[in-house]
């Protein structure tokens, strides 16, 4: 079976580490390849890293309120680079405060996210859905 | 390397000083004197490390929020809210995340987004956007003490802002705002920044005027040992008053093991008392602050109120001076103003009811103390031998040997080689010491305790057990159990 | 009088039958044979005294909430609601006031007044009412065991109905069924009441059948001093295991003080045990209960979350086998299900994260065991003196001489002589000892207690003190201290 | 001063006789008589103690939840008995569960009730409210 890659990263100025450790256990534990690239990463720094390694998924978290702010015009640059296609998850805490997470999920999904998860998911449940959408 | 603990070189101190106060417009606005003037016109109710001491003497322990938005009238009726239907004993004022990561510009989009679409699009209040006169509008129309909590590795220009605006305690320090809360900065650096931020304390307190200082106990939150965060707490009360700080509160965040954190809270001034007179210092006040659950919280609110009460009660029990609330939404991020209230009122409930009780001292108990003493003076020991006797040079060479090693921490210039475990009672254990100057038998006893869960659950410890712990609470569990 | 320790005669037993079948008219549908089978259809799931084994061999602290409404589906759907949402391991059935008074008519105008205005008017289910056959559907449709639980002097009907009706335990007993709840009800009559139901329970388990009794440890949940509840309790544990009860699940309320309310939980199976084999008993397996704070709550919900964590808590240090769930609606009467299900949720989650821990023994703690074993040791040897041996006779005398008193009881077959009051530390300690046969060093002991708050408060001890215990913790405290 | 008498007492089938024996003492320090007729009482007592004692109010407490159904008809009782004018008042937890208190009071004073107090009120509110309503 094909190994494909996730780039896994913190957005912003999010430095939340515990859970980051955490995804890139158990998404490596379930056969991925995964580029962990750690808490404070720019949308740059994503993108980067996606294209140095061939990604498939770029898997952003977000821990601490700014999620939606740090987000904000990722597809874009994605399509600016010439990785317009890829997938793109997102994860955590997104918003400031408990907010009805289907309208924060609308708000993401518009923003060109291929998958949006809301606090408390566990590393499972997005697992399956990276083997359905990369078709494993 | 050019650090060392002593006091900054008053030239020194004024060289770094025009700069940091260019690094924002808003940093113009301070003026030493008028500001000492202006501490010298508040009511002693006002003013933190006096109601600290009171508490201490009285043997109670006070409730304090986490608390911050983007606008200041929305952040002011915040903490009014708190004050009043809260029944907060001490505010704070929460700094967002640009503003921690001196990202002042990005903090002022925040603060235009968030008047435009009329919800704080910030994680915390931006003191250093706001600027000196803000700040005082919240000190004078708020009763109780206001504190600066954060999470800056470089909070210069954050101090001299709030510090000028009145504010009356100050949370942070070299290590304990660097390790968890920052990827590249070195240890070195934030060291002579927090020097920095201590020495304008310690400048505020030649002049009469008492200014709190708290490193942040909890460090990454999670299973964290008791001696990984004391040995920093310590070091950090040690570079603090080597600047001039004399009131100081040492925090400790709750592991969940009643006994653990009884024997932790205790330990922790008796400690950092022994080091500071170790190395000579005698002109101190130390409180202590205890962190209510830093990990996973249950989505539920009720199953959440449950470990918000576990929390207060270890606090009470434990006689800490303070202790900092969780709220209801904690599984959401930041909670409503209601929810924040209602875990402070949770909190009063139970300080309160336990307010005349205390923990009897044990066999047990008195173990649990003599472990993390031992462990903690290993650490420190180390630390100061490393440095050739300056705790501040030691303390760089300490996390680079790993001497000094905080679990999940984001920072490379933390080592990020121990891992901890819990032990059938809930206790946080280590598993894999890394470089932990630990002899043979702290370790042995460690080994049999998690070797004992390892009997109790018939699986071998590995980090499948540590991420089966960090999960638990959010499912209602301490300690991690494998599904049966 | 007429009145023995001893196996109810057949003869007297039917002869009774006869007449308690037929004070309502669902009485005729009681066939006990039949019963039994019916009760050897149900799975081990939903037998009370099986879980309760399972979980005191454990180790682990089972939650229970109280519930009940006039009608049947609504009653139905609260348990399930409880069950599912509050994840309670045992059900209840409250019985309403009404039936506890025997009044069947009103209660049937409870019913019918219910149906007619969509909401229940009755504080409970009316289970002697509504017959054999509802009780069974509830049982049915429920996956955990179900307890009747309630507060009826003569609940001779109600027993026989509930447990015809597959109900698998009963709670109540001829003394803490008949001060707190009755004015005018002698103890005798009371006591053979009971030794009726205990027979009819007894005549269940010949047949194979367990039906778990459990004597209502609280009494009035008002500063009762533990050896007086403990008292109580071993004797209706004796009552019981003489008419042929095997599974005994022995109460105690809260008291607030952690040191008290753990010594009690633990020494009260202790004393049970040792006053059954000196009477001759062998066959029986006891169990512990812990009731949640019984007092006033405080209005407001987030404090409420308080007291109740702060029970569930003392309930799992002193490894109770179940705990009785409060909920945050408790200051306004009768909870809605979301608030019940909230109590019990936030329950839950303490008990998950202290299921590992307990308190060490300390001299504190052994000091308090140690108090109550030699203060229930006296009312129990005086109340056998008392009966020349018989512990029904005793109890009838003691209860006369004022060897047994039970504060703020509303029953005029009470002495009403004694008076708690708190002491520095939150425990109950007696102010005024009545008649309780206690050896002076005993109240020694107490009067040092309560001087020594007296002198913290600058007062001498007095009714008003008890006073303000009373409405303390609906302030948030737990002693009341006079205003400052 | 002239010393006013009260009927005191928990009405239905209510058994709760702590708070009882705190009204008994907080009105006797206030410097009122009162007739303590306890707990389970019934309208009937109620009046009867009224009646041979002259009372001036009769002081209804309702903990469990009945309140509704024990009260009704107190006042129509009161004037069969010659006592139609006589104060009453009630307080507690009136009716099941936890309901808007403005809706629960405005049907006792339907009923005929002079004052109602909801759950938790202190007896220095009763006791002002009375020397208010007997001119002391």
């Amino acid at each position: 079976m094909e190994r494909k890659t996730l780039v896994l990263g913190v957005i912003g100025a999010d430095v939340h580490a515990v859970g980051n450790r955490i995804l890139d256990y158990a998404f490596t534990q379930a056969g991925f390849k995964v580029i962990n690239i750690g808490v404070l990463a720019s949308q740059e720094e994503f993108i980067r890293a996606a294209i140095e390694t061939a990604a498939s998924v770029i898997m952003v978290s977000s821990l601490y309120g700014h999620g939606e702010l740090d987000c904000r015009g990722l597809r874009e640059k994605c399509q600016e680079s010439g990785i317009g296609d890829i997938l793109l998850y997102v994860g955590g805490n997104l918003v400031v405060g408990k907010q009805e997470f289907n309208k924060v999920e609308k708000r993401f999904l518009e923003m060109g996210f291929n998958r949006v998860y809301p606090p408390g998911t566990m590393p499972e449940v997005a697992i399956e859905d990276l083997r359905k959408d990369l078709g494993l | 390397m050019d650090l060392a603990n002593r006091t900054i070189d008053p030239e020194e101190f004024f060289r770094q000083r025009q700069e940091v106060l260019n690094q924002w417009t808003t940093g113009k606005d301070v003026d030493f004197e008028e500001a000492v003037a202006y501490h010298k016109s508040l009511p002693q109710s006002k003013v933190f490390g006096h109601k600290l001491a009171e508490g201490k003497a009285k043997g109670i322990t006070f409730a304090q929020p986490r608390a911050g938005v983007a606008l200041l009238n929305e952040h002011l009726e915040l903490l009014r809210f708190l004050e009043e239907e809260g029944e907060a004993d001490f505010l704070p004022t929460t700094i967002d995340s640009y503003t921690r990561q001196n990202r002042y510009a990005e903090a002022q989009t925040g603060i235009d987004e968030s008047r435009m679409v009329g919800r704080s699009m910030l994680n915390g209040f931006p003191a250093v956007n706001h600027g000196v006169a803000a700040c005082r509008r919240l000190i004078e129309h708020l009763k109780v003490p206001v504190q600066v909590r954060h999470g800056t590795p470089d909070a210069r220009l954050l101090a001299e802002i709030t510090l000028a605006g009145g504010f009356t305690a100050y949370e942070g320090g070299g290590i304990s705002y660097n390790i968890p809360y920052a990827k590249e900065v070195s240890i070195e650096n934030t060291i002579k920044y927090w020097q920095y931020v201590d020495r304008l304390v310690g400048m505020y307190e030649e002049k009469g005027v008492s200014i709190n200082r708290e490193p942040f106990g909890p460090l990454t939150g999670t299973l964290v040992p008791p001696s990984v965060s004391h040995g920093v707490a310590v070091i950090e009360g040690i570079l603090a008053v080597a600047q001039g700080v004399r009131s100081l509160t040492l925090g400790y965040g709750q592991c969940g093991n009643l006994l653990q954190d009884v024997a932790a809270i205790r330990t922790l001034p008796l400690l950092a008392a022994e080091y500071l007179n170790k190395l000579g210092y005698s002109d101190f006040d130390i409180t202590t602050v205890f962190h209510q659950w830093m990990g996973g919280f249950p989505q539920d609110e009720a199953k959440a109120y449950g470990v918000i009460s576990w929390g207060a009660a270890a606090a009470a029990l434990g006689k800490a001076t303070k202790v900092i609330v969780k709220s209801p939404h904690e599984a959401f991020g930041i909670p409503t103003k209601e929810a924040n209230a209602a875990g402070l009122r949770t909190t009063k409930q139970i300080l309160n009811m336990l307010k005349d009780q205390s923990l009897p001292m044990t066999e047990d108990l008195a173990l649990e103390e003599k472990m993390i003493m031992e462990e903690t003076r290993a650490i420190l020991d180390r630390t100061l031998d490393l440095g050739e006797g300056d705790i501040a040079v030691g303390t760089v060479r300490a996390f680079q040997a790993g001497v000094i090693d905080v679990p999940f921490a984001p920072s490379r210039y933390n080592a990020g080689r121990i891992l901890p475990a819990r032990d059938s009672q809930g206790a946080v254990r280590i598993l894999d010491f890394g470089n932990l100057p630990f002899h043979e038998d702290i370790k042995e006893f460690h080994r049999e305790r998690i070797a004992l869960r390892g009997r109790d659950e018939g699986r071998d410890p590995s980090f499948q057990m540590v991420i089966d712990d960090i999960y638990a609470i959010g499912k209602g569990m301490l300690v991690g159990r494998p599904k049966i």
